[in-house]
């Protein structure tokens, strides 16, 4: 049941992420990342990680892609096709991603070629709770300085000159 | 005043020598080594002896040094204190050579003397001829010493000493002693300007008189002589060297004696004199017996005597007249005024030169005679080639000799009758020469300081062929004296009737300076022209070039900088990939 | 006595920074005495150093001095902690009869340079940078001459060549800036590449042998002489010949030579080029004896090439300053031939060589750069002629160094040369004798040729006409600061060579 | 469920994510290209942890924080976009050499 809904799932992604790389508008590109980052929180679910999928939702399709389309908007993107979508470097770009991919995947597949996942019980979102409080509270909470510098970093960068 | 000092310690240290000589004279021979160091297995240090060589030679050092610097504080005045600094070095060096009982002494003192020949025939380096006959001579030498030193390594390593005294020739092997000998060969016969290196010792003229006398007459080029009498065991070991001696000195001396004929300057002819009288020496020593060695050194002692004196006495006309050239003699020739005026200068030349020529009686006819009785002696006794060899050649050097002497007494001294006052024979050196007469009314003899040496070595040059007691072959005797006279003969009449043939090919020496001129001088010029341009152009060509290369990498380099972020991340992935599938090559 | 040697080493180096660290200006006239004081006391310090007893230095650490024969005696002065643990490097310093007359003469250079320096200083001043970089030359160079751990050689090796860049660089020829500025990039940039090489050499050796230390290395040397040793000692070799320096790797030397100021001239002769011949001798030959056998006779040969090309290039310099640098090439060339014949005779004569060369060459820099100080040249043709006339004395003192420099028994230069022909004659019995013999020959002829350069540049520069070349007002003869700085070298010159065995006994039997 | 197939998926978002960005010239786009790459890396980290389950999660926290750097490096991202198109009125990043060695500069 869950590999069946973890492939559907996981089918939508790929085909949407095929999508963002090679849509010709940049607005369809940043919807399309929408399917896909949505498509890989149902993998998330599927693999009975229910809170990191609700996370990657919220922050992920409610705040990054939101954050996107108004760099788009703000850098007056063209909304209609490009002519010059890609450099001239793609098709090399693609070979190299295809050896990548070959390389990677034949790893994966040689290392864990015959690894299962048992079903784990559902609800692990007490256990992240409890684990990052407890276990990794102290790199949560550089985290949070983290976020906050490039909170100020972002501000610092985008702050108009006085003299523009 | 520092002039002073140096003329006062020149004059002190030869007769500090004449002193040492007188008081070591009969005593035991005694040796001493100091300073030695251990080189591996060989010895290398400083050692002296005394016996009756080395008494002999710092005699005739110490007294023809005195004699020199005596003149010379009437001589010289310029630059005299660097002059007289380095005549007594000169005369230290000689010193060292005829003591020392180490190879490397006796090399110290035998290059320190071609070094004070060199800055001593420079003494006037404001002149052209000075300073390449100069550099000529130090050239020469230095070429001949490395083959010395060679034959110092060769005879040293062989016999596992340094020491002369414990050069034993029973235990050197034959091919090392004949291989040690030659070379050493070579730096004698380069030292006393035998052929095929006898050009540098008439270049060497242009040095002061006494100079001249005291290095280039009576001992620095008689001290390959003393070389081989004082290696006279290793060297009579080895019948090759010696044939090859005997071949050098008669080669010599009849080319030398050649030369000496057609030359047209006193000392030029006194030079080549002396490189002559010097074979005849390396003949009797070439015979390898004990009368030729002696003989040998006889004729070293009277040769001193009266070649110094005779150059001293070229001192004389160049100091008091300004030139030695037969041209300019003779313009005070025709005037009668040379012999007159300088009457103890001509009176003591004509004892030198009847002392060179061999005029019965005085020490040249004894000393030559005892060179012609031990040719003869081993000639007739031993039936050996070199002694006829050398008999024949000595014979005839004789007779040239009495030529040239006869040639340079009469062109020098007298009026030529059958000119009537002309200066004849010469005058195509100097197409002034009928114009200009010169002035003699302050013509007059040197003073005696200079003249007191002159009348001293005199009293040698008649007197020496005595002091070896008188035992003379009658037979020998009679022959020579009519050699002496076939080479008079010829000389008198030629001048009487004003003529003066001088083959052109004498005249040039037989080409031989101008062929080692082309030989050497040149391809070394021009090899060193080569070397500079090689180090600029093609050594420092490939630095230069790879600096270059350097700098052309970078700046291919630097095009990759194409300043966009996505070619480099380009980059980027493909090193990953590419290390990603060494690594696993590798670990496969 | 490891405290002298380390108080040697400390003092330079310390006297150095603190003269660059202090706050206060310092005239030039001061940091010459400073610099005078600091190097006079190593002076006295290295002359403290110097053993009475003879004999080749042993390594008693690891073998009874018995098993050594009756010449052998241990280290002096021996410190020998570790420095690098990991690496098993170690700070290991002593001093045998082989570095100690480098170190002397080190000392005594940079002394009589600093004296120099107190009255006859560069037109462009900042004398207490030269001052202070000429201390940690000083250092460094002792630094190389004592280290007994290879690491630290090369490091001490490294330590000299920057403040000698910049003495190029900074007081070098002040007519000709970009000559200077390339002469001295030439030097660092060839030097670094030798050295970059010597150091993978060393690497090998570490490889080979797991050790560092010198004393280790030369008891139990890195044997076989094919392979990797070989690669080690062509690389060590290679590396070290670059400063020596050997034909056809001496290209740095002439323009470094001529654009150094005086005292920098002074010391790369004098001192620098010992630290190649030094290193050959001290690591090349014990540590890889086998290998050094193999290319001993290309050692030879490359040395006898040396001797000729750097005589023949002599002949053609119209520069003085070039002329001398390139008699160096000559006379390091005899220096290479006597370490390649592999004997006793050969390496003593090229021991000998090294300390009269340093000497010898210390005194014609010396005198070559008072004849430019005055003509404000060293062009030949542009001085002119007839030295004797206008400066007697200096003229004097030039003949004299040309002498002693082409050789002259009597005189220091003679004996290493000699010797060296006397080890090409009989060299070891490991290599082939005909060649060494045919070298011998060469190097023979070699000598006349550095006679033949040498009478030229007398004729040329001393003697000549004094009409055509009237004396100009403002060169004055010798002046006493001159006299005071050369006359130890003149002394040391005659000492030497009227007593070789000060020297050869002390190296004893090797 | 085999874990093979998370991995794969991963392989792919991920290697899509590499063309995405060397290809595109849009920064943007590029961007977006990164988040792609990221969220293969989480869902390797997801899948590792549920093939693996050590008791803490901590593939699935290591997710979590993950995805935090990418919200806060997208918002750097962002404003160095917006920089760029400020100095150049475009986003093109394949037209941005700024930095490019200028043959002149050249000694």
């Amino acid at each position: 049941m869950t590999t069946a809904l973890f492939a559907v799932a996981g089918a939508v992604a790929v085909a949407a992420a095929v999508m963002v790389v090679t849509s010709r508008r940049i607005v369809h590109a940043a919807l399309w990342l929408v399917v896909t980052l949505g498509a890989v929180a149902g993998c998330f679910g599927a693999l009975q990680a229910e809170f990191v999928a609700l996370v990657q939702i919220l922050v992920y399709v409610g705040a990054i892609v939101v954050l996107v389309l108004f760099a788009l908007m703000l850098t007056k993107a063209p909304t209609n096709p490009l002519p010059t979508l890609t450099t001239g470097r793609s098709p090399f770009a693609a070979a190299i991603a295809v050896v990548l991919a070959l390389l990677l995947g034949a790893g994966v597949v040689f290392a864990f070629g015959n690894q299962k996942i048992e079903p784990v019980p559902a609800g692990s979102a007490n256990a992240i709770g409890t684990s990052i409080f407890q276990t990794w509270v102290l790199p949560f909470e550089i985290l949070s300085v983290l976020l906050l510098a490039a909170l100020i970093g972002a501000i610092a960068l985008s702050q108009r000159k006085k003299e523009d | 005043m520092i002039a002073t000092v140096w003329r006062v310690a020149g004059v002190g240290f030869s007769l500090l020598l004449v002193l040492i000589a007188a008081l070591l004279y009969g005593a035991a021979p005694e040796q001493a080594s100091f300073l030695n160091s251990q080189i591996g297995d060989l010895t290398i240090g400083f050692a002296v002896r005394t016996d009756d060589l080395t008494v002999l030679l710092l005699a005739v050092v110490g007294v023809v040094a005195t004699c020199v610097q005596v003149y010379s504080l009437s001589y010289l005045h310029e630059r005299a204190s660097s002059y007289h600094a380095l005549v007594t070095l000169f005369t230290a060096a000689m010193a060292t050579v005829v003591v020392s009982d180490s190879l490397f002494l006796l090399l110290i003192g035998w290059e320190v003397m071609g070094a004070c020949s060199y800055l001593l025939i420079s003494h006037y380096w404001e002149r052209r001829d000075a300073r390449s006959g100069a550099v000529k001579a130090f050239l020469m030498t230095r070429l001949a010493d490395v083959g010395f030193l060679f034959g110092i390594f060769v005879l040293g390593v062989g016999a596992g000493t340094f020491r002369i005294s414990e050069l034993d020739p029973a235990r050197i092997s034959p091919g090392v002693l004949t291989a040690g000998t030659l070379l050493l060969l070579v730096g004698v016969v380069g030292k006393s300007a035998q052929v095929p290196l006898q050009t540098w010792l008439p270049d060497a003229m242009p040095g002061p008189s006494p100079v001249s006398a005291l290095i280039h007459a009576a001992t620095m080029v008689a001290a390959g002589v003393f070389l081989i009498a004082r290696l006279y065991d290793v060297f009579s070991a080895s019948s090759t060297t010696m044939t090859v001696l005997a071949i050098i000195a008669c080669v010599t001396m009849l080319f030398a004696a050649l030369c000496a004929m057609a030359a047209v300057e006193v000392k030029r002819v006194l030079a080549w004199s002396t490189v002559s009288q010097l074979a005849i020496m390396f003949s009797a020593l070439s015979l390898g017996t004990r009368e030729g060695r002696h003989a040998a050194l006889f004729h070293l002692v009277t040769h001193a005597a009266f070649k110094g004196l005779l150059f001293l006495c070229a001192g004389v006309l160049l100091h008091q007249v300004g030139s030695a050239a037969f041209v300019v003699l003779r313009r005070y020739t025709r005037r009668g005024v040379l012999r007159n005026r300088l009457r103890v200068t001509f009176l003591t030349m004509t004892v030198g030169l009847a002392a060179l020529a061999g005029v019965p009686g005085f020490a040249g006819f004894f000393s030559k005679d005892t060179v012609l009785e031990a040719a003869w002696d081993h000639a007739h006794h031993d039936g050996s080639v070199i002694g006829w060899v050398v008999l024949a050649s000595v014979g005839l050097t004789a007779s040239l000799t009495a030529f040239y002497c006869a040639r340079l007494w009469l062109w020098v001294f007298f009026r030529s009758p059958a000119l009537a006052g002309a200066i004849g024979a010469f005058e195509v050196d100097d197409p002034m020469a009928d114009l200009e007469d010169p002035d003699t009314s302050k013509l007059k003899d040197a003073s005696w300081l200079m003249l007191g040496p002159l009348v001293l070595l005199a009293v040698g040059a008649l007197g020496l062929g005595y002091v070896d007691g008188l035992h003379l072959n009658w037979a020998i005797a009679l022959g020579s004296t009519v050699l002496v006279l076939f080479g008079v003969l010829p000389a008198y009449s030629l001048w009487s009737r004003g003529a003066d043939p001088r083959p052109a090919v004498l005249e040039r020496e037989l080409g031989v300076d101008r062929a080692y001129h082309g030989i050497f001088v040149g391809p070394v010029r021009w090899l060193a022209k080569l070397s500079v341009l090689g180090d600029r152009d093609v050594i420092g060509a490939y630095v230069r070039a790879a600096g270059r290369s350097g700098t052309l990498a970078s700046q291919g380099l630097r095009l990759l900088q194409t300043g966009n972020v996505q070619t480099y991340l380009t980059g980027a992935v493909v090193g990953v990939v590419a290390l990603a599938i060494l690594a696993g090559v590798i670990a496969r | 006595m490891n405290a002298i040697l380390l108080g040697i080493l400390a003092l330079p180096m310390l006297a150095a920074l603190a003269l660059w660290a202090l706050p206060i200006t310092l005239g030039d006239r001061l940091a010459a005495l400073y610099g005078a004081v600091v190097s006079g006391l190593v002076l006295v310090g290295s002359v403290l150093l110097w053993q009475r007893t003879e004999g080749w230095f042993a390594y008693s650490e690891l073998q009874p001095v018995q098993q050594l024969g009756p010449n052998a005696r241990p280290l002096d002065a021996v410190t020998d902690v570790p420095w690098i643990p990991p690496l098993n490097v170690r700070f290991h310093i002593g001093v045998d009869s082989i570095s100690v007359p480098l170190i002397i003469l080190t000392a005594l250079l940079t002394f009589l340079c600093c004296i120099y320096s107190l009255k006859i200083t560069p037109r462009i001043g900042r004398m207490r940078s030269l001052i202070a970089l000429l201390l940690v030359i000083e250092a460094g160079v002792i630094g190389a001459f004592s280290a007994m751990d290879l690491v630290l050689f090369f490091v001490c090796f490294e330590i000299v060549l920057i403040p000698m860049w910049l003495i190029i660089d900074i007081w070098g020829d002040d007519h000709d800036p970009a000559g200077r500025k390339r002469a001295a990039t030439t030097f660092v940039l060839m030097t670094v590449f030798g050295s970059a090489l010597m150091l993978l050499g060393f690497l090998l050796v570490y490889r080979q042998a797991g050790t560092f230390d010198l004393v280790q290395l030369t008891n139990s040397p890195v044997l076989g002489g094919h392979g990797i040793p070989l690669v080690a000692a062509l690389l060590v070799a290679v590396g070290l010949a670059v400063k020596v320096p050997l034909w056809p790797l001496h290209i740095w030397l002439p323009d470094a030579h001529a654009k150094a100021p005086t005292v920098g001239s002074v010391i790369l002769a004098g001192i620098l080029l010992k630290l190649g011949t030094y290193g050959l001798i001290r690591i090349l030959v014990p540590v890889l004896p086998d290998a050094t056998v193999t290319i001993a006779p290309y050692l030879g040969g490359f040395s006898t090439v040396a001797i000729i090309a750097g005589s023949l290039a002599c002949l053609g310099q119209t520069d003085l300053k070039r002329l001398i640098a390139y008699s160096s090439v000559g006379h390091m060339g005899f220096v290479g031939l006597g370490i390649a014949s592999l004997s006793d005779a050969g390496m003593k004569g090229a021991l000998f060589a090294n300390i009269a060369h340093g000497i010898i060459t210390g005194l014609l820099f010396f005198v070559a750069g008072a004849i430019k100080d005055r003509h404000d040249t060293s062009d030949l043709r542009t001085i002119g002629r007839a030295l004797y006339a206008r400066l007697p004395r200096i003229g004097a003192l030039l003949t004299f160094a040309c002498l002693a420099s082409l050789g002259l028994p009597g005189l220091a230069g003679f004996w290493g040369e000699m010797l060296v022909l006397l080890g090409a004659y009989d060299p070891s019995a490991a290599l082939p004798q005909a060649t060494f013999r045919v070298f011998m020959v060469v190097a023979g002829l070699g000598t006349v040729l550095t006679a033949a350069y040498f009478l030229r540049l007398i004729r040329n520069l001393c003697q000549g006409d004094p009409a055509e070349n009237p004396a100009s007002a403002f060169a004055v003869d010798l002046s006493r600061i001159e006299l005071i700085t050369w006359s130890p070298l003149v002394v040391l010159t005659v000492l030497l060579g009227v007593w070789p065995g000060l020297l050869l006994h002390q190296w004893g039997i090797l | 469920m085999p874990l093979v197939l998370p991995l794969l998926l991963a392989v792919v978002l991920f290697c899509l994510g590499v063309y995405g960005v060397l290809s595109r010239r849009n920064a943007i786009t590029i961007l977006m290209s990164l988040e792609l790459m990221l969220n293969a890396v989480n869902l390797n980290l997801v899948a590792f942890d549920a093939w693996h389950l050590d008791g803490l999660a901590t593939g699935q926290t290591l997710a979590v924080f993950v995805i935090t750097v990418a919200a806060a490096e997208i918002g750097l991202g962002l404003a160095i976009v917006l920089l760029l198109f400020r100095g150049h009125g475009h986003v093109d990043a394949d037209a941005a050499r700024d930095l490019v060695e200028h043959e002149e500069s050249a000694t």
